[in-house]
């Protein structure tokens, strides 16, 4: 008795794998300057996943292989494309990183961001719970060293507190397992489905498991009330790691999010979508007002990412493809925007230090008006101001949850968003009107303009264009099982 | 003549509740990290206790895998401890002593 | 009461105990230990339901290789400074334990709705454990569940790597440069590095 | 079923048997007269200045330790595997070939980056300066008795 062992579905993993492994392997053995070498390994772990991946769409076999545990379907292609496109922005920020700053510099970045982009890639395909669980901890366990890689202070102790809060909250993503796997005696998402679907009666253990599993997936999405950790490890971290995690990890848990409720506990929707509006409206509000207050990029960027976690929590209250569809779209645009912002970040020093604060804003369009006209047009994006792809994503979302009822939510996140308006102006507005103060230099490398052009291009056309891939995001929004 | 499942379940729940107390009110990160451990086998015990009630052996496994991930999550996490002790003890003096968050 | 029920009842408020003394004690070393009596407790239970596979691995992975790093990491952090109990937001206390209970009380509720307090197990795991837990458990693992089972090699290789990056060689190069930058240490002698 | 394990139990409580009453015997049973010089703690017969700055013991333990976890989770993993090998057959013999092939990457990446040396040999220059830098208590006795 073999398992079906129908691997392409899971050939975007094999070759990551393999990418991480030659690239570590390469660390351990090779002499001499590395980094080129690293790169390119990595990029083209990348860039093949991503080919493998794109002929996923007209796949055809089973809608679960490898035993139950992958799932086939357009969610996990477009989940994972977005994943992937994340990491090469990464690595081109943090190969520049690297560059910049050769002494702090670990050739074990690279097999680590892979590894830790296999985990999210695993984690949007996977149809079993158990795999879900192994493919958040393979992320998350990278994420941690990635953070504390450089070995300052700041970083040590970010990983130390991500460490924390991570492992309290898989410690309950994992009781949300057990309970699902008593309530039903199966961790198979569709078999859960079904097993859900033809109970009445009692629901105890199913409720409890869902509860617990939103409280799993919600510290992972950086969702308030369990957002603690953001704004301290989205600081502490490298920038290059912030820019990948603050985007990847939260399209991996999002998509394990849309899969584990929207599929396996279809059948429990009217009891969980109130959880995940409350979840929404106080993500929004918390991240909305707590961002006016901060003084400094990193930590605005971060409490921004509490509030967009709202907003796609907002489009999920819709149980329907409607709603996946809009939230997958938000993923995408809030990836852009993010990867894209935390880039400008990254390039703009002083004398090849890290510079957060706001003051070091001030007048970069005198300084380099490229990155300061990319800033404002991925800080208008975050406003969700038109015609950027913020709004066309805010726009979605908010339908989709008047279409489900929750009226009240769509409203208060126009409000919130309006509130939020005035954190990304504010930016703006250093950038434009005020003279620079001191002489900074902003880091004229290549590698990192080419992530923000990336990332701003995807900002525009979505916005202009969003007809583009409205059709894809659609059909990625029927989830087969 | 046999133990109801419930008995495990609910000393499961008991036990996983003194770890979520336990990271919440503990200040030192060694002590957070073992409260952590304790949820886990909470669950463990949770999983092999509804293995029992299903008659399934799936629960063990998950079990096992719970275990697995737990050892390389003390690996990493202590490593992580290790490397914050190291940076504060020897860089900063002042408060060399101390390992909070 | 059955032999089953009176090793659970002696077991059980041993485990909670050990759990609640982890929580109070002051000294890292105490709880640790606490810990591992708790540890062990639930591996008692592990034979209680018919796993005794897991019974072995618990003894060996938790008490033989898990516990022992703690108690190596906390003889390396130093085991004389005990942890401060103070609070450190007023009011987290009591609100912390009112969630724990909640907690306690939704389980019972969500126990008792779903599974039923006197439902006991069902009959027929020996057919389950057939020719032996471990290769009952094997079959399950192999067959059933190959890909997560492939997927923990990644897991072992990061914590690999993070041992290494983290615990192992440059963090005393890092901290050396910048001990010199602070004036901390005088500059590198000229003798040789002792033996 | 539970009997079975009787046997174990009764060692287990043997063994805890005799710990117990070998301490309880030897502190009743030996003379008990202390004097000052027997209290004081033993160092080169001073008192101990103070504890050692930095490590309390080589950070290379731990790194041991941590190897050592991995490697048990591996053979951990074997034992079932090895229990049912004949009925796994073919299929069962390349997932353990594969997953003890990626956990020997990690041991040769450990064993490259010198995680498996012990002192000696692997240290960097910075490192040995470093360990002749750290003052250690026998430096500070020694300075006293002179």
């Amino acid at each position: 008795m073999t398992p079906d062992l129908d691997l392409v579905p899971f050939v975007p993993e094999l070759v990551l794998v393999a990418a991480a492994i030659v690239g570590l392997l390469y660390e351990a053995l090779a002499r001499g300057p590395r980094y080129p070498v690293h790169l390119a390994v990595a990029l083209a772990g990348i860039v093949v996943a991503s080919g493998a991946t794109l002929a996923l769409w007209r796949y055809g076999g089973d809608p679960t292989v490898l035993a139950g545990a992958i799932a086939t379907d357009r969610l996990a292609v477009l989940a994972r494309l977005t994943v992937l496109g994340a990491a090469f922005c990464g690595l081109l920020l943090g190969t520049h990183a690297i560059e910049r700053d050769p002494a702090a510099a670990r050739g074990e970045f690279f097999p680590l961001l892979l590894f830790a982009t296999t985990g999210m890639t695993l984690i949007v395909a996977a149809a079993d719970l158990i795999v879900v669980f192994l493919a958040l901890e393979v992320l998350s366990l990278s994420l941690y060293v990635l953070t504390g890689l450089p070995g300052r202070r700041a970083a040590s102790e970010a990983s130390l507190k991500y460490f924390l809060l991570g492992a309290f909250s898989s410690a309950f993503f994992l009781y949300g397992v057990a309970m699902v796997y008593g309530a039903t005696g199966t961790t198979r998402i569709p078999e859960i489905a079904n097993a859900l679907v033809g109970r009445t009666g009692e629901q105890g253990l199913a409720l409890l498991a869902a509860a617990l599993l939103l409280i799993g997936l919600g510290f992972k999405v950086s969702a308030a009330p369990f957002h603690m950790w953001t704004p301290d490890v989205y600081q502490g971290a490298p920038t290059s790691v912030t820019a990948f995690m603050s985007a990847a990890t939260k399209v991996a848990a999002f998509a394990a999010l849309i899969r584990v409720f929207d599929v396996g506990l279809q059948a429990l929707r009217w009891d969980w979508t109130p959880l995940v509006a409350a979840l929404a409206a106080v993500s929004v509000v918390l991240g909305s007002v707590l961002a006016i207050a901060q003084a400094d990029v990193k930590r605005m960027l971060a409490y921004s990412s509490v509030a967009h976690a709202g907003f796609i929590l907002t489009g999920l209250t819709a149980s329907n493809a409607d709603g996946i569809g809009a939230s997958l779209f938000y993923l995408i645009a809030y990836s852009a925007m993010t990867i894209g912002s935390f880039a400008v970040v990254g390039v703009t020093t002083t004398r090849g230090e890290d510079r957060t604060d706001l003051d070091a804003y001030r007048g970069l369009y005198r300084r380099d008006p490229h990155l300061a006209a990319a800033m404002a047009l991925f800080l208008v994006s975050l406003a969700g101001v038109p015609p950027t792809a913020g709004f066309i994503a805010k726009v979605g979302v908010f339908g989709a949850a008047i279409g489900a009822g929750y009226v009240w939510l769509a409203l208060l996140g126009v409000l919130a968003s309006v509130a939020a308006a005035y954190v990304y102006l504010r930016v703006i507005v250093l950038m434009f009107m005020v003279e620079p103060e001191e002489a900074l230099v902003s880091d004229p490398a290549p590698l990192p303009r080419i992530a923000i052009a990336i990332g701003a291009a995807i900002v525009l056309v979505l916005g202009l264009f969003p007809g583009l891939v409205t059709d894809l995001v659609r059909s990625a929004a029927v989830l087969r099982w | 003549m046999r133990t109801p499942i419930a008995w495990f379940v609910m000393l499961s729940g008991i036990l996983f509740a003194l770890g979520s107390l336990g990271v919440l009110i503990r200040r030192n990160a060694l002590l957070i990290f073992m409260s952590v451990e304790l949820q886990l086998n909470a669950v463990n015990l949770a999983l092999v206790a509804f293995a029992r009630m299903h008659n399934a052996l799936d629960g063990q496994v998950l079990a096992f895998f719970s275990m697995v991930v737990a050892a390389a999550e003390v690996v990493v996490g202590l490593a992580i401890i290790v490397a914050v002790y190291r940076r504060r003890q020897t860089v900063d003096v002042d408060d060399a002593r101390e390992l909070r968050w | 009461m059955s032999a089953d029920q009176l090793v659970f009842w002696i077991f059980a408020p041993i485990a909670v105990a050990g759990a609640i003394g982890m929580l109070l004690s002051r000294n890292a070393v105490h709880a640790a230990l606490f810990l591992v009596v708790n540890l062990f407790c639930i591996a008692v239970m592990y034979l209680l339901l018919e796993a005794p596979f897991l019974f072995a691995v618990q003894i060996i992975v938790y008490a033989g290789a898990i516990m022992v790093l703690f108690l190596f990491v906390i003889m390396l952090l130093g085991v004389d400074r005990g942890d401060d109990l103070r609070e450190p937001l007023i009011g987290q206390r009591p609100l912390a334990v009112i969630l724990a209970a909640a907690f306690v009380v939704e389980i019972a509720v969500a126990v008792r709705a779903g599974i039923g307090f006197a439902t006991m197990a069902p009959e027929g795991f020996d057919a389950v454990n057939r020719d032996g837990n471990a290769r009952a458990l094997a079959r399950v693992l192999f067959r059933e569940y190959f890909l997560p089972f492939e997927v923990t090699s990644l897991l072992l290789i990061v914590a690999a790597v993070a041992a290494m990056v983290l615990a192992h060689r440059r963090a005393r190069a890092v901290t050396q440069a910048e001990l010199e930058r602070l004036g901390l240490l005088e500059p590198p002698r000229e003798e040789a590095p002792s033996p | 079923m539970l009997s079975e394990y009787l046997p174990i139990a009764i060692l287990a409580a043997l063994a805890l048997l005799f710990a117990v009453g070998s301490l309880v015997a030897s502190g009743l049973l030996r003379p008990h007269r202390p004097t000052p010089v027997k209290l004081s703690a033993y160092e080169c017969g001073n008192d101990p200045v103070r504890l050692p700055r930095g490590e309390r013991f080589s950070i290379r333990f731990y790194v041991v330790a941590m190897l050592f976890i991995i490697f048990d989770i591996e053979t951990i993993f074997l034992f079932p595997w090895a229990v049912a090998a004949r009925e796994l057959a073919l299929f069962g013999l390349i997932e353990i070939a594969v997953f003890i092939a990626l956990v020997f990457v990690a041991y040769v990446y450990v064993w490259k980056k010198g995680g498996l040396d012990w002192a000696g040999g692997s240290l960097t220059p910075i490192e040995a300066e470093a360990a002749s830098e750290a003052p250690g208590p026998r430096e500070e006795v020694g300075i006293r008795a002179g």
